[in-house]
C-alpha cells in the first residue's frame, strides 16, 4: 500500500481492527432446550433425536436412537396414544408431527431388515428377576440386559406380551410384530420362562439367586360393577373377553352385545364384536367429551358401525336385555340421574369398567404399601422392600403401554445404580422449548401425512390391521416435518443473519459460536433462530 | 504532418494519438466538435480500442471518467461552461482520488446571462479544485498541451484541464501540425496507474478521511502540484525533443527583454496582444509579454522573474473577480509582492466581446503612462452601465439588467452579433 | 436401503441454510467459505439491515462471478460505515466517489474493463435510498438508457440515515422523519408523493429489474445470481430496515422486512425487458398494523391520538399492491 | 495580411465557404485563418464569417472589421444590414446575383469603386445546377478565386475534394469551374470594355 494515496485509499477487509463487540450490551448464547415431545413421552424417548437421523435417510441409526430408551417401536407405533403429538409444536403451525407414525415404519423396517440390538455391555455377574412380560417387564429386562445384567424374566401367561397381547386387539397390533419385537429382546440372552406364576416374590428370588427382582405383573383382574342382574343374564368382563380373543374359542357374547365403560378396553371390545359379526353398544354414562378413550379410537368405532349411548347407565340385566337410565350432567360435569329409563336388547353385558392387580405374590413382603389395589414405590420405582422394585399398571400411574416401557426403562436404571449401589441421578431437564420460543416462518408449509386406513368392509369384518404405515418416502417427509424445537439443527440462519458477521461456523455436525469480539448484540440471531436454541443474556455490567 | 483543420478537429486527432481508452462527453457548445470528432473515430473503429459513452449530463460524464479511470483505463471528456459547472462535484472528486483524467475545457462564459461566447471563467472558477490548467494559445498549442497533458497527469496521478478558447479556437481553422502516431507513442507511454479496481490486488477507494488525516491528505495534493512545476517544464523540453517544437512550459515571455510595461495574459488573446505590441515596439515602446501557460499549478517564481525587470504590468484577463476585480491578476501581484512594481488590471472580453487590436493599443499606451484605474474594463459602454445605476438609484425594481441594457443599445439579440 | 433423493421439505427454502440440501442448493451465505465482502469491524448499527442486505447482495454476485467483481458505493450510510480512514470493511476491490454518481462511475469502470478485455469481471453499483431514488436518480436512469453492464443494487432504507433521518422520495406516507414530524393536519410524510424507482427502471425496458428484502435470502440470492448472469444495466431494490431510522427493535430488522413483503406494503417482484415476471407470494397475509405498529416512525397513528384513516389509507396501498402483483394467490384466480 | 469577410444565411454554407478559403490558401503554401462569428445561428438568420490570409503565422483574434474582401452569398441581406461595413476602399466584392449591380440598385456603388474588383455571380443556379442544391459557397470562392486572383483554381479544387468526395465532389467541381470560368470572362469581357 505504500504507493497508494494516503488515507483515500484502504487496504481491503482491516475493520476487523476494530472490536465492535465492545458496543454490546447483551449477548446472544446457544442452549439447548428440552423439545415438548421428548417432554411428554412416557416411555423418555428422544423423539427428536431419532428424527433428526430420520429427516437425512439414516432409518438405521434413527432406530438405534429410538430404541436406547424404548425395545418396542414397531408395537409402540402402532398402540402409543402418542401424547409426544399432542404437545408437538407443529401443531400450532398446520399438524403435529406423525411421530408415531415414522416411529412405527422405524419398527418396521428394523423387522424387515433384521436389525439387531448392539450388544449388552460387559456381565455384570448380577441377576435380576423380572415378574411378566408385558410393556414394563419386557423394557425393564431389555435395558438391564443391555447393562449387562443377567435376566430372567417370569411370565403367568403361555406367551410374551401381556396386555399387548391380551388386551389389544389384532387389528391394532398384528401379532407378528409383537413377536419379532419380543423375539429381538430375547436374544440379547434375556430368559423368557413362560407359564411361570410367580406365588412368593421373595422365595422366587431366593430360589433363583436374583440380586433385585421387577414386579410388572400388570392389571388383569377385571372390576365388576353391581348392576342388578337375573339369574341367566350373560355378564362378562373386557379382559377376558379381550383375553379370549386370543384363544382358539371365540368368546360367545350373542349378536346384541351392550359394552359397559366408556375407556379405550371399551372401545377395543365393542370393535372386536363388529368384526366377528356382533352387534355392539357402548353405554357410558357421561358424554363424548369426558370419555377416557381417544377421540380418534371412538372416532374410528363409530365409523365401523358400533354404536354408542351416552349418558346412560345400566340399571338392570336380564336374558336379552337391559334397562338403562338416561343421565345428565351437573354443572360440576357429574352425571346425575334423570329418572327416565329405556330398555336396549342385550345378549350380553361386557364391563369395561377398569381392571385390578392380582397382588398375590407379594403377600408377606415387608415394607410394602399398597393403596387402591396399587403397589407405593419411591421415585426410583422401588417398593417398600430393599430390592424389590416396581412398575406397569400394578402401581399408580396412567395405564398405557407407554408408560410401562417408560418405567421398565427407569426402573431398570434404578436397579442398574442400586446394583452398583449408587444412586441413578437423570441429568435436570432443560428449560421447554414452548411454541413462543420459535420463529415458524422458517418452517416450509406441510401436513401430516395421512396414513393409509384399511377399508370399511375388511375393518367391519376381520381383524386385519386398520392404520397402515408410511412408506419410505413419506416417513422421510414426515420426519422432516420436525422443527428440532429447542435444539440447533444447524439451520445456518443465525450464521447467515448477523449483520457483523460475528456467528463462526464450526462445520457439519459441530454447530455455531459466536464472535464476542465483532457481536453487537442486536439480537436478530435470536429472533431469527427457527427453533428457540438461542438466547440473549444480558451482558454483567 | 502539417493540416488546416478547425481547431477541434486537430484537437481530436491529438487525443486519439494519445491512445484514450474511455471517453464520454456531454454536448455543450463550444467543446462539441471535439468529441464528435472522436466518436465518429471511435464508431469507425479508427480509434480503438475505446469507449465512447454518451452520458446524459455533465456529472456524469466526470463520473464515468472517475469510475474508467479508477479501474485503470486512460479517460478524457471535454466540457464548458454550464457544463463544468453541472459537473463541478466530480471534478473536485477526481482530483481527491487523484485520478489522471484528462479534460479539454472550450473556455466559455457562465450565465446568467446565458452566454455562449468565450471568456475563461469556468475553468478559472475551478482553481481551487485540484486539477492542474494549462491554457493554450494557438490551436498548434491546443494540440501540444494535450499529448503533455496526459504524460503530466498519469506521471502525478493527478487530473489535469487543457483549457481553449471556446470559439476563437476550437471552431478556428488553422494551420497546425498533427503528429504521427509512432511521434506520440515515442513520448507518452501507456497507462500504468498508480493504482487501480482490480479483483487481483482488491484495495478500497474513496474513504472517509477525518480531521485526524485530512490536512495531511490535501497537503499532499498541493505538494503534487509543487512537483508538477518541475514536471512541466522538463515536459516541455521532452516534447521539443520528440516533436522539434517549442510548447507548454510554464510562462512564455515575448519581447521581453527590455520591456517596461509587460502585458500578462493567458490563453488565444495573446497573438492579439503579440501583433499590438509589434506596432507599438515599432514605435518605439518598450513593451513584452508574459504568457501564462499554467495556471494551476501557478508559476509564481517564473512570472517574478518574468516580471521584475519592467516597471509596470498589466493583466489582461478574461474573467472577473464580481466584489473584487481580477482573478488572474490576484496571483500575479502574488507573485511579485514585495518588488513594488505597479500592476494593472484588465478585464476584457467577457462573455465574447471582442478584444480588438485597437483596443489593446489604446489600453497599453495608456498603461504605459500609468494613468489606467487599477481594476479597467476594456470597452465597456459606460453610458449603458450609467444608465441602469441611475435607474436603479431611483427605483429599486427597475428590471433586468439585460433587458434593460440591450434596450439601451437599441439592439435585438441577433443584431448584437454582428461585429 | 435405495436412497430417497433429499428434498427440502422439514425448512423449506426460507432458512439459511439446511444440512439437507445438496451443496449446489446451498446458499451462498450458508456457505463456511462465503466472501463476506463486508467484513466485521465495520461501523453499521447494531441489526442494521443495510450492511446485511449488502453482504447478502454482494456475497451473492461474488459468487456468482467467481470473485471477479469490482464494487462502486454512492455516499451514504453504507460508505460512512464501512470505510472510515483508516480501516475498510470491504475484501473487493471497492471505489466510493459522490452521493449522486454511483451508477455513472460504475459505468466507468464497466467500460475501462471492457475495452481492457477483462470480461470476467463485473461491475455492481451500490447505494442507500437517496443516493438512488434522489441524488443519484439521473446517473442511474442514464446507466439504464444506455443499458450499461452494470448491476445498480439500492438498499432501500426509506429516508436519509446517514444524515440524521430525513424525508428521501422513497420514504412511505405518514412516516415521521426529521424533516416530516408527526404534527400537523396531515403527521408524518404525506400521501401522493414519492416514486417507485422499480417500476421506473422497468419503463427503461432494461433487461432485468427486482425487488427483495433481507427476509427472503433464498429469493434474494437467486434474484442477484440471476442479474449476474445477465449483462447490460440490471437493477435490483432490496428493502433494509433501519432500527435507527425506524424506531424500531435492532432484533426486529428481519421481522419487519418480512411483514413488510407479508402485508403486500413491499411488493417482491421480477420483472425483464419491462415485463414482470413472476412475484413471490404472500405466505401468511398480515394486517398493515402489523408492520406499522413496531416501528416508532408510525407510533403518531396509534394511541391517544390516533389516526385510523391513515392506517386504512395504507392499507389500501398494501391491498393495492397487492391486487396490481397478484401477491395472493386468490387475488391471481380473481384476476 | 488580407482579409475576406463572407456574409450569407444560416444553412448556405458560409462557414465552409470560408473554411474552404483557408484551405485553398493553405493548399498554395500561405498561412491561413479561418472563423466563424460565434454563435448560434439558426437556418435563416443572417451569418458571417471570416477568413485572414498571409505569409506568416496569423496570431491576430479579432473579426474582421475592414475587409479586403466581401462574398455576399445572399443579395437580400443588402437591405437588411450594411455588409459594406469597414470594406476597404480598394476592397473586392463578389455577390451572389443572377443580375447585374446595376439591375439591383448598386449603380452607385460600382460607380464609386469601379468595375474592376466587383462581380456578380449566379452561384444559386450553378449550385443547383451542378449539385442539386441552392448552395452557393462553392461557386462563390471559386468564383473570388477569379475575381482577386488569390487562389488558383485547383487549389479551390483541392478544397472541394478534402470537403467533399464522390458525386458531390465532382458536381462541386463542375459548379466552382463554371463559375470560375464566368467570373474570368466577366473580368475579361470588362477590361476589354
Amino acid at each position: 500500500m505504500a504507493n497508494k494515496p494516503f488515507a483515500i485509499t484502504l487496504k481491503p477487509g482491516t475493520s476487523l481492527a476494530n472490536l465492535t463487540g465492545s458496543w454490546r450490551s447483551a449477548r446472544p448464547v446457544y442452549l439447548n432446550r428440552l423439545p415438548p415431545c421428548n417432554n411428554a413421552c412416557p416411555a423418555g424417548e428422544n423423539i427428536q433425536g431419532w428424527l433428526f437421523h430420520a429427516e437425512s435417510g439414516d432409518y438405521e441409526q434413527a432406530w438405534r436412537v429410538l430404541v436406547r430408551d424404548n425395545p418396542l417401536p414397531a408395537v409402540m407405533g402402532r398402540v402409543c396414544y402418542h401424547p409426544c403429538e399432542t404437545s408437538c409444536n407443529r401443531g400450532q403451525l398446520d399438524e403435529a408431527v406423525g411421530i408415531n407414525s415414522v416411529e412405527r415404519f422405524l419398527g418396521d423396517e428394523a423387522n424387515k431388515r433384521g436389525w439387531k440390538f448392539d450388544a449388552p455391555a460387559a456381565a455384570t455377574g448380577k441377576k435380576v428377576l423380572v415378574v411378566g412380560a408385558g410393556p414394563s417387564g419386557l423394557s425393564a429386562a431389555y435395558h438391564l440386559a443391555r447393562m449387562g445384567h443377567q435376566v430372567e424374566i417370569q411370565e403367568a401367561g403361555p406367551l410374551a406380551g401381556g396386555m399387548m397381547r391380551f388386551g389389544i386387539p389384532k387389528y391394532r397390533l398384528p401379532r407378528e410384530v409383537l413377536d419379532a419385537e419380543v423375539q429381538r429382546i430375547l436374544d440379547l440372552g434375556v430368559t423368557l420362562k413362560l407359564n411361570t406364576k410367580v406365588e412368593h416374590i421373595e422365595q422366587s428370588m431366593k430360589d433363583g439367586g436374583f440380586d433385585a427382582a421387577f414386579l410388572a405383573v400388570g392389571a388383569h383382574i377385571g372390576k365388576r360393577a353391581m348392576i342388578p342382574a337375573g339369574d341367566a343374564a350373560h355378564i362378562v368382563d373386557a379382559v377376558s373377553v379381550l383375553r379370549s380373543m386370543e384363544g382358539e374359542d371365540k368368546p360367545m357374547l350373542g349378536r346384541k352385545v351392550v359394552v359397559y365403560g366408556g375407556g379405550n378396553t371399551a372401545i377395543d371390545v365393542a370393535r372386536s364384536v363388529k368384526r366377528m359379526g356382533g352387534e355392539p353398544i357402548i353405554v357410558y354414562r357421561r358424554t363424548r367429551d369426558r370419555a377416557p378413550a381417544h377421540d380418534f379410537e371412538i372416532e374410528e368405532a363409530l365409523q365401523e358401525g358400533v354404536l354408542i349411548k351416552w349418558l346412560s347407565t345400566i340399571k338392570q340385566a336380564e336374558v336379552g336385555e337391559i334397562t338403562v337410565e338416561k343421565m345428565e350432567l351437573d354443572e360440576k360435569g357429574f352425571p346425575q340421574p334423570t329418572g327416565e329409563f329405556e330398555k336396549l336388547e342385550a345378549d350380553s353385558v361386557v364391563l369395561a369398567l377398569g381392571q385390578d392387580v392380582d397382588l398375590s405374590l407379594l403377600e408377606g413382603v415387608s415394607g410394602l404399601e399398597i393403596k387402591d389395589g396399587t403397589v407405593q414405590v419411591a421415585p426410583n420405582m422401588m417398593t417398600g422392600h430393599d430390592g424389590i422394585f416396581a412398575g406397569g399398571d400394578m402401581v399408580p400411574s396412567e395405564r398405557t403401554v407407554t408408560v410401562g416401557v417408560g418405567h421398565g426403562k427407569k426402573a431398570a436404571r434404578n436397579i442398574d445404580a442400586w446394583l452398583r449401589d449408587i444412586t441413578y441421578a437423570p441429568e435436570p431437564k432443560h428449560e421447554i422449548a414452548t411454541f413462543d420460543k420459535l420463529n415458524p416462518w422458517y418452517y416450509s408449509d406441510a401436513d401430516k401425512t395421512v396414513r393409509p386406513m384399511l377399508d370399511m368392509i375388511r375393518r367391519q369384518t376381520s381383524f386385519d390391521e386398520v392404520q397402515g404405515g408410511l412408506d419410505e418416502t413419506n416417513a422421510l417427509f414426515e420426519a422432516r416435518r420436525c422443527l428440532s424445537c429447542g435444539n440447533c439443527f444447524e439451520c445456518d440462519n443465525c450464521y447467515g443473519v448477523c449483520p457483523d458477521n460475528a456467528v463462526i461456523k464450526l462445520g457439519p455436525g459441530k454447530g455455531f459460536e459466536f464472535n464476542y469480539d465483532y457481536c453487537k448484540g442486536c439480537g436478530i440471531c435470536e429472533a431469527e433462530c427457527p427453533c428457540g436454541s438461542i438466547k440473549m443474556v444480558p451482558e454483567d455490567i | 504532418m502539417l493540416k488546416q483543420i478547425e481547431g477541434s478537429k486537430a484537437v481530436a486527432e491529438a487525443i486519439a494519438l494519445c491512445r484514450p481508452e474511455v471517453i464520454c462527453a456531454y454536448p455543450i457548445s463550444p467543446q462539441t466538435h471535439i468529441v464528435e470528432a472522436l466518436g465518429e473515430m471511435v464508431k469507425s473503429e479508427e480509434l480503438a480500442p475505446c469507449e465512447f459513452i454518451n452520458v446524459e449530463s455533465e456529472f456524469a460524464a466526470m463520473s464515468v471518467a472517475i469510475g474508467s479511470s479508477a479501474a485503470g483505463a486512460r479517460s478524457y471528456t471535454a466540457t464548458a461552461s454550464q457544463g463544468l459547472l453541472f459537473m463541478v462535484e466530480a471534478v473536485y472528486n477526481a482530483a481527491g482520488l487523484g485520478l489522471p483524467i484528462v479534460m479539454t475545457v472550450a473556455n466559455r462564459a457562465i450565465g446568467a446571462p446565458i452566454n455562449i461566447w468565450n471568456d475563461h471563467s469556468d475553468s478559472l472558477s475551478q482553481r481551487d479544485s485540484g486539477w492542474m490548467q494549462l491554457f493554450a494559445e494557438t490551436n498548434q498549442e491546443a494540440v501540444d498541451l494535450h499529448i503533455q497533458a496526459f504524460k503530466l497527469a498519469e506521471e502525478l496521478s493527478m487530473p489535469i484541464m487543457v483549457c481553449m478558447d471556446g470559439f476563437i479556437l476550437t471552431h478556428a481553422f488553422e494551420r497546425v501540425d498533427i503528429p504521427t502516431q509512432e511521434q506520440v507513442d515515442g513520448y507518452l507511454p501507456p497507462f500504468d496507474p498508480r493504482q487501480s479496481l482490480d479483483p487481483k490486488e482488491p484495495i478500497s477507494i474513496g474513504a472517509m478521511v477525518g480531521p485526524e488525516a485530512f490536512m495531511e491528505v490535501k497537503y499532499l495534493a498541493h505538494a503534487k502540484q509543487m512537483q508538477a512545476l518541475e514536471l512541466i517544464p522538463q515536459l516541455a523540453a521532452e516534447f521539443k525533443q520528440q516533436f522539434g517544437r517549442d510548447s507548454g512550459g510554464l510562462v512564455r515571455t515575448y519581447r521581453a527583454d527590455d520591456a517596461e510595461t509587460m502585458i500578462v495574459a493567458m490563453g488565444s488573446v495573446l497573438g492579439t496582444v503579440k501583433d499590438t505590441v509589434d506596432e507599438l515596439r515599432e514605435q518605439g515602446h518598450k513593451i513584452g509579454v508574459l504568457g501564462i501557460i499554467s495556471y494551476r499549478p501557478f508559476p509564481l517564481q517564473e512570472v517574478r522573474a518574468a516580471l521584475v525587470n519592467c516597471k509596470r504590468f498589466v493583466v489582461l484577463e478574461k474573467s472577473l473577480a464580481v466584489g473584487m476585480g481580477g482573478i488572474v491578476a490576484t496571483d500575479v501581484r502574488m507573485a511579485v509582492s514585495g518588488t513594488g512594481l505597479k500592476g494593472f488590471t484588465a478585464i476584457a472580453g467577457l462573455g465574447g466581446r471582442n478584444i480588438t487590436k485597437a483596443s489593446l493599443h489604446k489600453l497599453f499606451l495608456e498603461a504605459e503612462q500609468e494613468k489606467l484605474e487599477p481594476v479597467t474594463f476594456l470597452d465597456l459602454d459606460w453610458d449603458v452601465v450609467n444608465k441602469q445605476l441611475e435607474r436603479e438609484k431611483q427605483n429599486r425594481h427597475s428590471g433586468p439588467i439585460a433587458e434593460n441594457i440591450l434596450y439601451d443599445k437599441g439592439m435585438s439579440t441577433s443584431a448584437a452579433k454582428f461585429g | 436401503m435405495s436412497f430417497q433423493p433429499v428434498k427440502f421439505y422439514q425448512t423449506g427454502t426460507y432458512t439459511v441454510g439446511n444440512r439437507l440440501l445438496g451443496p449446489d442448493e446451498r446458499s451462498v451465505q450458508s456457505g463456511e467459505l462465503r466472501s463476506n465482502s463486508i467484513n466485521s469491524g465495520h461501523r453499521a448499527c447494531q441489526g442494521c439491515g443495510e450492511a446485511l442486505g449488502a453482504r447478502y447482495a454482494i456475497d451473492a454476485a461474488m459468487a456468482e462471478s467467481n470473485n471477479q467483481l469490482i464494487a462502486v458505493n454512492a455516499t451514504g450510510c453504507l460508505e460512512v460505515f464501512s470505510t472510515p480512514y483508516p480501516e475498510s470493511s470491504w475484501q473487493l476491490p471497492w471505489i466510493h466517489s459522490l452521493f449522486g454518481n454511483a451508477a455513472a462511475v460504475a459505468t466507468g469502470v464497466a467500460a475501462a474493463l471492457k475495452v481492457k478485455g477483462k470480461t470476467e469481471v463485473r461491475v455492481v453499483a451500490q447505494g442507500g435510498d437517496g443516493g438512488t431514488t434522489d441524488i443519484g436518480f439521473g446517473c442511474l436512469s442514464g446507466m439504464f438508457e444506455r443499458n450499461d453492464d452494470v448491476l445498480y443494487i439500492c438498499y432501500d432504507n426509506e429516508a436519509y440515515m446517514n444524515t440524521g433521518v430525513q424525508r428521501s422520495s422513497a420514504t412511505p406516507p405518514t412516516a415521521r422523519t426529521a424533516t416530516t414530524m408527526p404534527v400537523g393536519k396531515e403527521p408524518g410524510n404525506v400521501f401522493g408523493q414519492g416514486k417507485n424507482v422499480p417500476e421506473i427502471a422497468m419503463a427503461h425496458g432494461i433487461p432485468y429489474v427486482a425487488t427483495a428484502t433481507v427476509a427472503d435470502l433464498r429469493d434474494l440470492e437467486y434474484k442477484v445470481r440471476k442479474a449476474m448472469k445477465m449483462h447490460g444495466a440490471r437493477y435490483i431494490h432490496i428493502f433494509v430496515p433501519c432500527p435507527l431510522g425506524w424506531g424500531s427493535a435492532s432484533h426486529d430488522t428481519i421481522k419487519l422486512a418480512r411483514l413488510a413483503k407479508e402485508t403486500g406494503t413491499f411488493p417482491v417482484f421480477e420483472a425483464e425487458h419491462g415485463e414482470v415476471t413472476s412475484v413471490l407470494k404472500i405466505r401468511k397475509k398480515q394486517p398493515i398494523e402489523e408492520y406499522l405498529k413496531p416501528q416508532k416512525r408510525f407510533a403518531h397513528l396509534f394511541g391517544k391520538h390516533a389516526h385510523p384513516e391513515m392506517v386504512e389509507h395504507l392499507q389500501a396501498i398494501a391491498d393495492r399492491n397487492i391486487r396490481k402483483y397478484g401477491l395472493l394467490d386468490e387475488e391471481k384466480a380473481h384476476g | 495580411m488580407f482579409q475576406i469577410r463572407v456574409h450569407g444565411r444560416g444553412g448556405q454554407g458560409v462557414v465552409t465557404a470560408t473554411e474552404m478559403l483557408s484551405v485553398a490558401a493553405f493548399e498554395e503554401g500561405r498561412h491561413a485563418q479561418a472563423f466563424p462569428s460565434f454563435g448560434s445561428e439558426r437556418t435563416g438568420a443572417p451569418v458571417v464569417a471570416f477568413c485572414r490570409l498571409d505569409d506568416k503565422e496569423i496570431r491576430l483574434r479579432e473579426p474582421i472589421m475592414e475587409p479586403d474582401a466581401l462574398i455576399i452569398q445572399d443579395p437580400t441581406l443588402l437591405h437588411q444590414i450594411d455588409v459594406f461595413s469597414g470594406l476597404k476602399p480598394d476592397g473586392y466584392v463578389l455577390l451572389n446575383s443572377a443580375h447585374s449591380f446595376e439591375q439591383i440598385g448598386l449603380g452607385e456603388l460600382v460607380k464609386q469603386r469601379g468595375h474592376s474588383k466587383m462581380s456578380t455571380l449566379p452561384a444559386t443556379e450553378l449550385g443547383l445546377k451542378h449539385v442539386g442544391r441552392p448552395i452557393p459557397n462553392v461557386p462563390l470562392i471559386a468564383g473570388f478565386a477569379a475575381l482577386s486572383g488569390m487562389f488558383k483554381l485547383e487549389s479551390v479544387i483541392k478544397a472541394i475534394n478534402e470537403k467533399f468526395s464522390g458525386k458531390v465532389a465532382e458536381g462541386n467541381i463542375a459548379a466552382a469551374t463554371e463559375a470560375y470560368e464566368l467570373v474570368k470572362q466577366q473580368m475579361e469581357d470588362r477590361a476589354h470594355a
